[in-house]
């Protein structure tokens, strides 16, 4: 065949778009600036931030240990790793009252683990137990525990933004005082349901707040070869509100998630906040992880939202070194203790293959 | 019994529902201040308010699934699709959403919503406009569907669907709003989901058809009676869950079937009513099962074509001598 | 049952939101300004500006006819009539190359009659004959002229969007200079492939105008009722340039998309534009129309769009009264030609409900 | 021949299509930079740059319907979902406007586009992840289904698939991606679509399974000839057009069948192949055909449970056991 031409013509990103095709790498979004607030300032007793560092510790070693027993071959499916973002299921969980309600992606671990879904039922629905928080039916994509108001992680990427202005309007209809708040991951923002939501959200008036977790990247791609323009910059032609905040650092979160949901109960409005953060390990487990250098991991890792709230509680001696120390143990042994009953729960009865499809008992199965 | 509408039937069973629990609501396209694109909804909007009978923008995706959140989170939505071809747009958020969550969660949310609207073809509206959805979605377990073709049987089965804890599509037809017929005026009229009708009794041939096609299958039943072949008209109604008990018992004892369909038939509802008969009753077949369905074609505008590709009861008269060795 | 509590929840736009339902009657949107432009600063010769008056009065007298075709029983299905966006379709098709690719909504008579449908090609096609534009498979909603680059009507609200932008997309492949146009209704905005087309079109740099043409409603829902801001506003977030104009003047139209058109193709980058215009008639034949004013529909008729460029060729000397009148006659009897002709032709063949499922004629069909 | 992972004749194949018409051209989510989720695009961007290799946003309707107006105006996009378990967001993309166009505009309009990725479940993914959607498109006319076996089907397929005029959904499966196979290396090796393959003969009973299921179906049919029972074994590969012919012949000689399918049973492809069978070979049948699918539950997670949900061996030669009598 003849040779061919040599064209300039792409459809990536033009950065991306030489004809030598220079696999340049992508660095993931800046950060702004964390809060200067302190725990005080935010209205936080120190039992709060002891539990609040407790409860990120928590989130932090379930995966580690989570992932050790996948690749012991424990149990299989996606394990997709919340590690880095740690700070913004805890900052949120602590700005939201209780009974507001959460729902959110596939990367849900965290929060499960905010929202009640204990490390044990946690590590159990992992291994397909049916002690599992979703009786073993859902696996890592799926924690759930709506009596404590968290409606699940999804894994459809974008398809509960929906389910979260649904969820929303349900709160305003029964004029509960409750909101709920979404939270997608950054290539979830190119679905096309996030517009639909937003003009609905705005013309009805809902009390939801929808919230991006930008780690940097939505599998392979970085936010830069997916998205056009600032993420948060998407809510402004549907007038709704938005802005963009630094989530490597709880407080941040906390005091912008307190503000955001103010405004979304008090205004029955909508909002839309970029929170930017970073994951440490690849997508699922199964990736090379050839589209980020190290260094931005590591740089990453020198600001680890876990690390700095340790740092907070020792400078400011909410608690001694030992006494955080003996957190870390009891965080170390609540998993362990997960761990060891995922480990001896039973896996579901057959008979349960057919439960849980309709709510009624009686409806013919097909055959 | 009163004469009404299908219209009517459908606006009634709303109607009676909404002023019993104050946690149904309505919305859809067009469904509140234009009285419905069909007036099924009309009314609905003066009685309830915007607070219950609520406009949608174009965005089916959105509002299906802000439906099914609605319901996870304590309301019992009613979605009206302007017609069931736009709901394409919107499969996710049944066939995942809907269809699976309850059984992801283990059992922790239930979803009561009925996803309703027309089905089918509705005159010379060309190929996007004219398809038949009913067992696409009965393929997804989760999902209950029902396909009605009298104004009585959707009044009662409507209301049952309202009242139903799972996600059930109901589906009507543009071309029958208008027809007329007999409903129940018992008091909380409801149609158990799930159990097929015999509408005509007769020992020489059973004829299951459902929605649009009840009525070209009953035209081909009083002209095959003139001629003196007696045909036993099912209506399933619900397309999912299936009554094969009704559908067994009629052919034990006609021991010949026509399924009608007006959907293509690649693995369409006459396919699998077909198919179970085959596999079910397989002793008591002298023939086996003919199906009459569209062609495999697109729904062409031009009327002429439009006329030949619908079923029509010539066809199911044809099919009917088929089975009974008549020609 | 207990009376019911008087709530003011309510999920329609505020001012609809009275617990009484005042309904209240939506005004269409607000029309900017027509250019000042003369034919000669738009670089019009007489003898163009006689062709789009007949053009425009062609797209006129073509739905006259044919809604009288309709309510005399000649054909079915829906007829949505494009009467008073006119001044849209032809200064598109005078802005445009003649190989500039375009693309619609079901509401396309116009656009098939600027993009080489002949009358009466286009009434065949409404009578469902073989000698249709596209062979009576299509109707109202599906003219099509893909010799002279019309891509059709498309009759699912948005659905086209995405076509055009892979239209765009070959254009910018094939490096031939070409672009593409695509038109919706103000009720396709809320379409959410609108926005995944924005983000990649915009990321791909792809020759592609997307233009709303926003006839103040979508069926019987106002533009206010159905969409919050500004429809143009919807490209900000994506960094996507955007204006809004007048599309009761031809010129204007004609203006603005030789400027977008000149932008789009140079510098292969999207576009997204917002024609005001307002539709006489109702959604499609069986419209009831309480959703708008008498005063409002008579406000934008005595701005028609073909009558204002009938006093443009008067009062500019372009042609005589008598000339015009003339030409008024020609339509009349181009359209009167176009009915006989649709009346004569003969239906397709009972065959041919199985041609064009396929490219190939030997795919089995099955049974 | 040469032996080669399913990847890898996937590979193959849109390779040697590509560098064959520079108007093909690959999109979809991590196809380019990423070398594709499942390794099966590797190497394209390097070969064939950024203007034919494309990664593009999670923007399913989007993509899907660029690809559509693409091949529309001259280019021949092969266009690849993650799983066909999204693509639910890009149906009426497909189902409206690639199966449609055509017909509605009189054939002014071909739309030479290929949709390919992995379809049905794929181990531990829970139930939004794990469906079958072949016999779902193929219910509408315009489309062309294909779901192969093996690498060798999948090579030649594919490349008959790309050069086709019309629209193709070609199904793979994440769990066949490793699995090797001979694969022709015929210079320009092509397998014409709409031709199953008789993969084992038998003269006892014919089993047709297609994907992931033939598998199963072969492993069965290995423990059935050591009872004495030799399968015919059918992949009909090309799920539409399907080639009723093939297997209406081996029925003539085996006068029983089971069908295998990772379906729900509801419409599935064993409903279709299952009614097909009885209607048209009705009289050379001993037995009812008795099809193995899914059970009408959504995918579980537990590993306990969705080895009992999938269609196992087991249940293929209890199957066999019932229609040839020996249980
Ligand atoms: C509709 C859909 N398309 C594709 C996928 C496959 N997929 C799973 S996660 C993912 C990346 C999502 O990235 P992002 O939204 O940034 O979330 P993150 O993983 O970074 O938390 C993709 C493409 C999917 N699950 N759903
Ligand atoms: C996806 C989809 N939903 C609903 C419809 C029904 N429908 C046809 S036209 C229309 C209104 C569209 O309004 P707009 O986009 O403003 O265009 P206009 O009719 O004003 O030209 C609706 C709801 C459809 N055809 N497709
Ligand atoms: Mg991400
Ligand atoms: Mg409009």
């Amino acid at each position: 065949m003849a040779e061919k031409k040599k064209t300039s013509v792409g459809f990536a990103p033009s950065s991306n778009n030489s004809p030598n095709i220079e696999k340049k790498v992508h660095k993931s979004t800046e950060l702004p600036d964390p809060t200067d607030s302190t725990h005080e300032d935010l209205g936080l007793s120190e039992q709060d931030v002891r539990d609040m560092y407790y409860q990120m510790y928590l989130q932090r070693r379930f995966e580690e240990r989570a992932m050790q027993m996948y690749q012991q071959g424990k149990y299989g499916g996606f394990l997709h790793l919340y590690m880095g973002q740690e700070a913004i299921s805890t900052g949120t969980a602590y700005a939201l009252n209780d009974d507001d309600d959460i729902i959110t992606a596939y990367r849900d671990h965290g929060w499960g683990l905010v929202r009640g879904v204990s490390a044990k039922e946690g590590m159990a629905e992992l291994y397909g137990k049916v002690t599992g928080c979703s009786r073993g039916k859902g696996g890592s994509m799926h924690f759930a525990n709506v009596d404590e108001h968290f409606w699940g992680g999804h894994a459809i990427v974008g398809a509960h933004i929906p389910l979260g202005a649904g969820i929303a309007m349900a709160n305003k209809y029964k004029e509960n005082g409750r909101i709920c708040a979404s939270f997608i991951g950054d290539g979830a923002v190119q679905q096309g349901g996030l517009y639909e939501v937003f003009n609905m959200a705005k013309l009805w008036q809902l009390p939801y707040a929808m919230i991006v977790e930008n780690n940097g990247y939505a599998m392979g791609t970085s936010v830069a070869r997916h998205s056009v323009g600032e993420l948060y910059e998407r809510a402004q032609g549907f007038d709704i509100g938005n802005d963009y905040i630094n989530g490597m650092d709880v407080f941040t979160v906390l005091e912008k998630m307190k503000e955001v949901a103010k405004y979304v109960r008090e205004n029955s409005e909508p909002y839309f906040l970029e929170i930017r953060t970073y994951r440490y390990r690849g997508h699922s487990m199964s990736d090379p992880e050839t589209y980020r250098t190290k260094e931005e991991l590591e740089r990453y890792k020198k600001i680890d939202p876990v690390e700095r709230m340790r740092r907070y509680v020792l400078d400011n001696d909410i608690a001694s070194e030992e006494k955080v120390e003996e957190f870390d143990e009891q965080v170390v042994q609540e998993v362990k203790e997960a761990i060891d009953f995922a480990e001896e729960s039973d896996f579901p009865e057959l008979d349960d293959l057919y439960k849980d499809v309709y709510v009624e008992d009686d409806v013919p199965f097909h055959t | 019994m009163a004469e009404l509408e299908f219209r009517n039937a459908i606006n009634q069973a709303i109607d009676e529902e909404m002023s019993q629990d104050e946690n149904i609501f309505l919305m859809g396209e067009e469904v509140a201040e234009y009285n419905g694109a069909y007036k099924v909804t009309k009314g609905l909007l003066d009685k309830y308010g915007s607070k219950r009978v609520i406009d949608t923008p174009i965005s089916e995706l959105g509002f299906a699934g802000i439906g099914v959140g609605a319901s996870m989170n304590g309301l019992r939505p009613i979605v009206e699709f302007m017609t069931f071809n736009f709901a394409l747009l919107a499969t996710d958020q049944i066939m995942n959403n809907a269809a699976k969550i309850r059984y992801m969660t283990g059992g922790q949310i239930s979803m009561p919503i009925v996803f309703r609207g027309p089905n089918a073809s509705a005159g010379q509206l060309s190929a996007t406009h004219s398809v038949a959805y009913d067992a696409m979605y009965a393929q997804f377990p989760g999902l209950k569907v029902i396909y009605t073709s009298e104004p009585d049987d959707a009044k009662g089965l409507l209301k049952s669907a309202i009242r139903d804890d799972d996600p059930v599509l109901f589906m009507e037809s543009e071309q029958m709003y208008g027809l007329k017929g007999e409903v129940s005026e018992e008091e909380d009229y409801t149609i158990p989901i799930g159990k097929a009708k015999v509408k005509r009794e007769g020992s020489d041939v059973t004829v299951i058809a459902h929605g649009k096609m009840f009525h070209v299958a009953k035209q081909a039943a009083r002209q095959l009676a003139k001629d003196g072949v007696e045909v036993e008209l099912i209506d399933p109604r619900t397309v999912k869950p299936l009554d094969m008990e009704t559908i067994a018992k009629s052919i034990k004892k006609t021991n010949r079937c026509v399924v009608v369909d007006e959907q293509h038939p690649f693995s369409g509802f006459a396919s699998e009513v077909g198919y179970l008969i085959h596999r079910d009753v397989f002793d008591w077949l002298d023939a086996p099962v003919v199906r009459v369905t569209l062609p495999d074609v697109p729904a062409p505008y031009s009327k002429k074509l439009l006329d030949e590709w619908l079923p029509s009861p010539d066809q199911v008269i044809d099919a009917v001598n088929t089975v009974t060795y008549r020609k």
